[in-house]
């Protein structure tokens, strides 16, 4: 199995490649420039070019990319173009928010969903499956950041029992860092739910019609041991897909609601390096990206293991 | 795979344990007295001659400290500077005060100074005109340094005591060798905060303690000059880039200082007992502006530039702003600002009605063939996209045929040096620098290479005269010489006259009122 | 009181002991509601007016073809239908009256009074989880026993089924084992707490014809063991035969004839009986008959002509020599290990004009990978593929599209062959027009080969779902016959459809080869349609042809332990020729291939074996 | 098709907000562009019937043509998006060689989360309804190129294709025949996922900063103008985040029904 995990990270270094030289380009195409952000409004022309210079944004686009690629082999990600940071110190300082963002929403997510699309399927067609279907539709459709505002002003600064914005590190303490992922996650979570509750329905359909129910059924079984010992383990494997696939919609989501609540992660360290045109960011951001994509696909396939005994790696 | 699931398991009874381990703690302020502030942007460049951007330059007044320092009349007071003496038309002498000390222990030196004073003269617009004057910044001794002039500079003491950005701040000599543009190694000053990196989040937050070793000056905190008295442990500076939620944080006492309260929440903010909202006045006020490119037609016809005379009115754009009149300066007229030293509207081409319709009329009385017009629209900061979209419906109104391209600021200053690109963008900028016709962003860059590129003779010896006006009023008569020639050529349109309130918990006294945020003198009561 | 209500009620072969009637049904009609959302709303009968009854130790076979209702019967009793399903009639177990008891009460019957396994035991076990604990929580559901007990009770069971090293496979999980395990596993959950009543839904038509015999014969013994009555679904006349005391024959959710079984296989009364029973082929029936016999009186295509004998004079049409084929697998059990698996392994033989060459075997035999290799749709390890004299394995695309045309396929599942989208004179006219004829002349050619299959030309607008599984089989075969080819390869062509339906079809193959002196590749698991239709035959095992000669010989005389072994595992539709079946005990163990030291003996008369 | 209850009242409100739309000049009652900053932020009344936003236009107005973006901005990135993922999908699917070169790029662009490669792509090329639609459609296309390869895949190894093939049909005319039309179906539900989930995309790309300048009124960026508001005047987020949650609502439950009508499965279950 270890072999197995091996070669799967080991034949994703296209992927890492293909998303870093669709970045460079990318970059490379479209206007901008940081040494214009740097010099500030009023500089002209020649601070700008100056600056240029010092930086070594006037080298040919194909060296400065072969240059970055070199240092990247040697697992350096490169300097903030403004504060000189590296920027692997800045994505370490951003993980802990991001990703405590994404586990406890997905955590949330995923309570609430699958109960609510095992009751869906149970009663499928009946009022229960209705309400639950427009619920999860509804979530889908408002905003990201309008739920967030609504959450933030009437949960939190209405009553005073939450924090409205910011993050605690897990170092001053658990309870801290929850009130504060609390309504984030709720916000961004609602989306989720909608999609995995939406799955879990579907996929419990399918099974529910499976001849080994009917067999469980036939062994004079009741209706939650069918439910949850027979048909969800055997429902897990789409639900674990689309939780997988959820998270690049999270990480998506994450760059709103971070800006919403105030939290130091990875999407908004993302949008400011673009708006902002830091390059060494946004490439070592994207080429995260993309390791998270891989590495939760790989966790997906581990998954699929756990709940179905016929895969095997 | 058994491996797994016991890791699983584990994983869901952690989970289980943090959740049962929930207390409702809320956040409580530490023994250190600190206070949390946001600012207008985050705090980028962490180089002070680096940048001409504001936020940096605040960075820089905590951090570093400057020889000399404007007080609130607008007058240049000694700050790191003891004594100075202008041995003859050619040479000046500083002495520094006793007991400057860098935040790694280092005494300030003369080396220092001279090394910091040109790193920085090199992106400044005051900066300039002293590197043009000079012909070098000598060290006599440790305490002592010798500005050798090539020619008379009477703006000797304003060009190092002005504020506008980049500001001359002083740094260790080893830090100047950093060309501008590259990060600096490490942030040294000499100021009453010392920067940490290790407390700095780029992006989330910073955090400033005090200097312990900064021997304040005796006189009384004013303005940026007087004595830096720090009552404070700490400085938090926060990045909350959604204003709405740094607004309902301040309200719900996260967070203890906004420095630019959303406009249209200022009515919530003046009602809530324990906020504090500070407006501002003359020099700390703000002046919007639409700059013209001379090099696109049709605005290279003169003419059609007036025309915006007859319909940009001063005070439509503060209102949709959603700034009420208390914190504005309705149908200023003035290139310098009003209530300002250098006032004034000589020359002013405005006509006593100004409207679509008295537009439209000056329109057709130009060569206005129906080219069209570009509006560079930049999104990522309020005022910038207000006035962009209020120009591009006035003109609509008028007859121009115009488009308009929205941008964020980084495409919007990268985009604007391609002259057939655009005609005209909104901006705005501080009194501190539009209230000196050698420090306005777009006087003083008359017949230079800026986007833009307005050249006109009657500016540049305006300018001329205003820096070799050896007093007040020879300098308030070129000013005026100026506002003639500009109100006729017309490097850019202003669009009106406004502050931005600031906003702090009422449990914060003693603050100094400037739109540059200062966090000495203030004092917390918790 | 066995009120039996068609004339034809079984003989009083034994007393009728009230106390020993085990299930009595009584005018058991079942409907379910059609049309939900958008469709008609409306109610459709799926059983109407059923009544038997069932004995301790007895075992009734009940037999239709699909959608007789034979299923639903069963399902009806178990109370397993959908929501939609209304059920009405008395259903009495040991004089309980289960159509009236609450959902809760029937589940507390249901795998303890009535244990029940089904036709797939791949999909009737639960995938996911170990087979031991599918059993115990039967064990622990209905209180039988709990605990350690409860997996005692579980290794017992699995010893009973004759499952070796019973203790070890309660942690394994279905996919784990063979087929005939699964089955073995299945009814071992059943008979859990031993119930009163088994219900067996098709639980043999999935295996192969070995196998099946290991669970006829388990089933039977079990009955012998605890006097268990059975009752015993089936579409197969000759497990009906080799199993049942009494039968029911069904049609269209009614009952066409119920009886003890000598009665209703020597003496059928109703005509339905009698076409069923002579739509089966039966092996032995061929004996002494030169070639290929068509089934008769089946209706319509009763009027069946003899198939002219066959010329040997031309020379091989199709030769297959040497053929291997080997895939790179990732399958199920290994997604990133790949492995190959040796599909067919050096197999070669000759096809005349005219002639039909049949390849028997089981599941996984390889006998489909040859189809598909000769047809160009697999690539071939090495070998050589001559159609009428060129060699296919060595063409370019262009001339492998050309050599196509004398080689055509029909495949097995008539549902999944046509595209659902395409009227039928579409697909008809598709390999004409793919080989430039006018639409005009490819319309005439559809309208003649419809006719020529039997149905009519007004049928060619139509779409695929118009037509019933036989009708479908028949455009496939018309299809394949556009291109005029020489020879066609028909795969399974027959087994997924009722006896009736494919003696009509077999029928049909028959005439159109004597019409047009096709050759015939006909690939099958069935024996006893091969032995009806074939002049030659071919035996597959593990991916090789172990004997392949005239299918007189093969039949008679077969050479091969494992042809022996095939044939004797057959159950014949006779009641009267019951014999203890072969291939009871299944192989455990992976059956290892012919050594590769086997070679080839020649028998005479083309009837050769391999062997060691 | 009309009797299924999802198809119904999902279509009809997306018809309903088409027509509304479309008919958008002549519904107006003030130039949802004119600006007057002296009636910023007025409660909706008989004259600004929801009222007026932070510049003085009348959010009536600006809803209206708001819906005119939002749609066609949906509807763009739907037809672009499958329409190249249709032909990139029966590309990869049918042409073998192709495959690996294909998906690796699609995985590229699939590793970078949606919202981002948008608000990259739309910061970088610039914010106007056509970069937008760019970005958006760059983002949703490789979900889109998955789904088609996998039912290309599946598709070839249909009994029917195979009978094609061995009676001599030549590829390209299979994948028109025999697979294009299959893909129909599993296209238009996914046409209207993409549909919805774009028009969200809008306005988070607005949120951002990264979407369509207001001069050009999106149900988007009206919130998103708004949202420093709403606090003070609820309505001026409550109507466009009204019209653009019904409106992806519906888009939906229409899909969803769609997908039920098409999805032949649904007809095993007893």
């Amino acid at each position: 199995m270890v072999q197995s995990i091996a070669n799967r990270l080991i034949s994703t270094v296209p992927i890492l490649f293909v998303v870093s030289v669709l970045i460079f380009s990318l970059l490379y195409l479209t206007p901008g420039d940081p040494a214009q952000m740097i010099a500030g409004a009023q500089a002209t022309q020649d601070d700008v070019e100056r600056i240029r210079e010092a930086l070594g944004l006037n080298d040919p686009a194909l060296m400065r990319y072969f240059d970055w690629l070199w240092d990247v082999l040697h697992f350096d990600f490169g300097r903030s173009v403004f504060n000189g940071r590296s920027v692997t110190e800045l994505i370490m300082q951003r993980m802990e928010p991001t990703f405590s963002l994404m586990a406890l929403t997905t955590l949330f997510a995923i309570v609430i969903a699958v109960p609510l699309g095992v009751l869906a399927a149970w009663r499928a067609n009946s009022v229960v499956d209705r309400i639950v279907l427009v619920l999860s539709i509804a979530s889908f459709s408002i905003p990201v950041f309008v739920t967030g505002y609504v959450l933030a002003y009437y949960v939190a600064f209405k009553t005073g029992l939450l924090p409205v914005q910011g993050y605690a590190f897990l170092k001053e303490g658990v309870g801290e860092w929850l009130a504060h992922l609390v309504l984030p996650s709720v916000s961004l979570g609602l989306i989720y739910v909608a999609l995995i509750s939406r799955i879990t329905r579907a996929s419990m359909l399918e099974v529910l019609s499976e001849d080994y129910i009917r067999t469980a059924r036939a062994k004079g079984l009741l209706g939650r041991r069918i439910l949850f010992v027979h048909a969800l383990r055997n429902a897990a494997n789409p639900i674990v897909t689309v939780v997988g696939v959820g998270v690049a919609l999270l990480l998506g989501g994450a760059v709103v609601i971070e800006s919403v609540f105030n939290i130091p992660g990875i999407g908004r360290l993302t949008v400011d390096a673009i708006l902002r045109r830091d390059y060494p960011i946004i490439q070592g951001v994207m080429l995260l990206f993309a390791m998270i994509y891989i590495v939760v696909n790989l966790i997906i396939d581990l998954l699929y293991t756990v709940f179905d005994p016929r895969i095997r790696y | 795979m058994r491996d797994l699931k016991a890791v699983l398991n584990l994983a869901a009874a952690a989970c289980i344990a943090a959740s049962v381990g929930v207390a409702s703690t809320l956040p409580a302020h530490a023994a250190t007295k600190s206070v949390t502030a946001v600012l207008e942007a985050e705090i980028v460049t962490l180089d002070p001659h680096g940048t001409s951007a504001y936020i940096t330059r605040t960075f820089g007044y905590m951090v570093f400290d400057t020889l000399f320092a404007m007080d609130s009349n607008g007058a240049i007071q000694p700050e790191m500077v003891d004594s100075w003496e202008q041995v003859d038309d050619l040479t000046w002498t500083f002495t520094l005060r006793d007991g400057l000390t860098f935040h790694d222990g280092t005494p300030v030196t003369a080396t220092d100074v001279a090394a910091s004073l040109k790193r920085w003269w090199s992106l400044s617009t005051m900066g300039r005109l002293l590197k043009a004057a000079a012909k070098d910044v000598v060290a006599k001794d440790d305490k002592t340094f010798e500005i050798q002039l090539a020619e008379p500079f009477p703006l000797m003491l304003t060009s190092l005591g002005h504020p506008n950005s980049p500001a001359p701040f002083i740094m260790p000599a080893r830090l100047t060798e950093t060309p501008v543009g590259q990060p600096l190694p490490e942030i040294i000053g000499s100021g009453p905060f010392v920067f940490d990196a290790s407390r700095h989040f780029p992006g989330d937050s910073m955090t400033l303690t005090r200097f312990e070793d900064y021997k304040p000056r005796d006189e009384p905190a004013d303005f940026l000059a007087g004595g830096k008295v720090v009552n404070i442990d700490e400085l938090k500076i926060e990045v909350i880039p959604d204003s709405m939620t740094a607004t309902t944080a301040l309200s719900a006492g996260e967070i203890d200082y906004i420095q630019y309260a959303p406009f249209d929440l200022l009515p919530i903010l003046e009602q809530d007992p324990n906020v504090t909202v500070m407006g501002f006045q003359g020099l700390n006020m703000f002046q919007g502006y639409y700059p013209l490119n001379w090099r696109n037609p049709p605005f290279d016809d003169p003419a059609i530039r007036r025309v915006l005379w007859n319909f940009v009115d001063q005070s439509s754009v503060p209102i949709a702003l959603g700034l009420s009149e208390e914190y504005m300066v309705p149908g200023c007229q003035s290139y310098f600002m009003c209530g300002t030293p250098y006032e004034t509207t000589a020359g002013s081409q405005f006509p006593d009605e100004i409207s679509v319709e008295a537009g439209r009329k000056a329109l057709a009385e130009t060569d206005y063939d129906g080219e069209e017009i570009v509006v560079f629209q930049g999104t990522d900061i309020e005022a910038l996209r207000v006035s962009s979209a209020v120009l591009y419906e006035w003109m609509r109104q008028v007859g121009f045929n115009v488009r308009i391209e929205a941008m964020d600021w980084a495409t919007l200053l990268s985009r604007r040096k391609n002259e057939n690109e655009w005609h005209a963008y909104g901006v705005h900028a501080l009194g501190l620098d539009l209230g000196n016709p050698l420090s306005h962003f777009w006087i003083a860059r008359n017949c230079v290479d800026f986007p833009g590129w307005f050249c006109d003779e009657g500016i540049t010896a305006g300018l001329d005269a205003f820096k070799e006006a050896p007093d007040d009023d020879g300098r308030k008569a070129a000013a005026a010489q100026i506002s003639e020639a500009a109100f006729e050529s017309v490097p850019a349109v202003m669009w009106g006259q406004f502050a931005q309130p600031a906003a702090y918990r009422s449990d914060i006294s003693n603050i100094i009122p400037s739109a540059i945020p200062l966090f000495w003198n203030l004092e917390v009561d918790r | 009181m066995t009120t039996l209500r068609t004339a034809h009620g079984p003989a009083e072969t034994t007393p009728a002991d009230p106390a020993d009637e085990v299930l009595s049904i009584d005018g058991l009609t079942t409907s379910i509601r059609t049309g939900q959302g958008d469709r008609r709303q409306g109610e459709q009968r799926l059983i109407e007016d059923i009544g038997f009854s069932v004995r301790r130790g007895q075992t009734l076979g009940i037999v239709g073809e699909s959608g007789s209702g034979k299923s639903v019967t069963a399902l009806s009793i178990m109370r397993l239908l959908p929501r939609s399903a209304t059920v009405a009639g008395r259903v009495m177990l040991k004089g309980r009256n289960l159509t009236t008891l609450s959902d809760r009460q029937m589940a507390d019957v249901r795998g303890d009074r009535i244990g029940m396994i089904f036709q797939e035991p791949m999909t009737s076990l639960n995938p996911v989880l170990p087979v031991g604990l599918q059993i115990e929580e039967s064990l622990r559901r209905h209180k039988v026993a709990s605990g350690q007990a409860a997996r005692r009770r579980a290794v017992e069971l699995l010893d009973r089924v004759r499952i070796p090293n019973a203790a070890r496979r309660t942690a394994e999980y279905p996919h784990q084992l063979s087929g005939g395990m699964r089955q073995r596993v299945m009814i071992a959950m059943a008979l859990a707490c031993n119930p009163e009543l088994l219900i067996a839904d098709e639980p043999t038509t999935a295996l192969d014809v070995t196998t099946q015999a290991g669970i006829i014969d388990l089933l039977k013994q079990i009955q012998a063991d605890d006097g268990t009555a059975i009752m015993f679904i089936t579409h197969d006349m000759g497990v009906v035969a080799e199993v049942s005391d009494d039968v029911l024959v069904m049609r269209s959710g009614r009952i066409v004839e119920h009886g003890p079984s000598q009665q209703i296989f020597h003496r059928p009364a109703e005509t339905y009986t009698r076409q069923l029973l002579n739509s089966v082929p039966r092996i032995g029936d061929m004996r002494g008959k030169p070639g290929p016999a068509p089934f008769a009186s089946i209706g319509d295509d009763g009027a069946a002509l003899a198939p002219s004998p066959l010329e040997v004079a031309k020379g091989p049409v199709l030769r297959v020599t040497d053929l291997s084929v080997s895939f790179r697998v990732r399958n199920e059990t290994s997604r990133f290990r790949r492995t190959t698996l040796r599909a067919v392994r050096g197999v070669g033989f000759d096809l005349r004009a005219g002639e039909t060459l049949a390849i028997v075997g089981e599941s996984g035999c390889g006998k489909s990978t040859l189809a598909r290799s000769i047809m160009g749709l697999q690539a071939v390890d090495s070998g050589a593929i001559e159609v009428a004299g060129r060699v296919a394995t060595s063409m370019t695309a262009a001339e492998a599209r050309l050599a196509r045309k004398a080689i055509q396929m029909v495949f097995q599942d008539p549902f999944a062959s046509l595209n659902p989208r395409l009227r039928i004179v579409d697909s008809l006219t598709e390999p004409l027009t793919a080989h430039g004829v006018s639409s005009g002349g490819a319309r005439a050619t559809a309208v003649r080969l419809i006719e020529e299959v039997g149905l009519s030309a007004e049928m060619l607008d139509r779409l695929p779902h118009q037509f019933s599984g036989g009708q479908r089989q028949r455009i496939c075969i018309a299809r394949a016959l556009a291109l005029e080819p020489e020879v066609i390869v028909a795969d399974e062509a027959v087994s997924a459809l009722d006896v009736s339906v494919q003696a009509q079809v077999l029928n049909l193959l028959m005439q159109l080869q004597a019409r047009r002196g096709l050759a015939l590749l006909f690939i099958s698991h069935d024996m006893a349609v091969v032995e009806r239709l074939s002049h030659r035959v071919a035996v597959m095992y593990r991916g090789q042809i172990v004997e392949i000669g005239p299918r007189a010989a093969v039949f008679e005389r077969p050479a091969h332990a494992y042809t022996r072994r095939l044939l004797s595992a057959v159950p014949l539709p006779d009641p009267s020729r019951r014999h203890k079946l072969s291939g009871i005990e299944e192989l455990f163990g992976t059956p290892s291939a012919e050594p590769s030291t086997a070679a080839w003996t020649d028998l005479g008369d083309g009837h050769r074996v391999l062997a060691a | 098709m009309l009797r299924n209850p999802s198809i119904a009242i999902g279509g009809g409100i997306v018809v309903l907000m088409v027509l509304l739309a479309l008919f958008a000049p002549y519904l107006q009652t003030i130039d949802p562009l004119s600006m007057n900053p002296l009636n910023r932020m007025k409660d909706p009344s008989s004259a600004f019937w929801f009222g007026t936003d932070a510049y003085g236009r009348d959010l009536y107005s600006r809803v209206l043509y708001g819906g005119r973006t939002s749609l066609t901005v949906g509807f763009a990135v739907a037809v672009l998006s499958t329409g190249v993922g249709l032909l990139i999908g029966l590309i990869a699917g049918y042409y073998r060689s192709l495959d690996g070169v294909v998906m690796r790029i699609m995985d590229g662009l699939m590793a970078i989360p949606a919202v981002l490669l948008a608000i990259a792509l739309s910061a970088l090329l610039g914010g106007s309804v056509l970069n937008v639609v760019i970005a958006i459609a760059v983002a949703e296309s490789p979900r889109v190129v998955r789904l088609i390869r996998g039912i290309v895949l599946s598709l070839r190894e249909r009994q029917y294709v195979e009978a094609a093939l061995i009676s001599g049909v030549s590829r390209s005319r299979i994948i028109v025949r025999h697979i294009l039309p299959s893909t129909f179906a599993p296209l238009a539900v996914q046409a209207t996922y993409v549909f919805a989930s774009a028009m969200v995309l809008e306005a988070i790309l607005s949120f951002i900063g990264a979407g369509i300048p207001p001069t050009t009124p999106s149900w988007g960026n009206i919130i998103a103008e708004g949202r420093q508001l709403w606090q003070i005047k609820f309505f001026i987020i409550l109507y466009p985040a009204l019209f653009l949650s019904l409106t992806v609502f519906a888009i939906n439950i229409f899909g969803d029904g769609l997908r039920d009508r098409l999805d032949q499965r649904g007809d095993r279950h007893l």
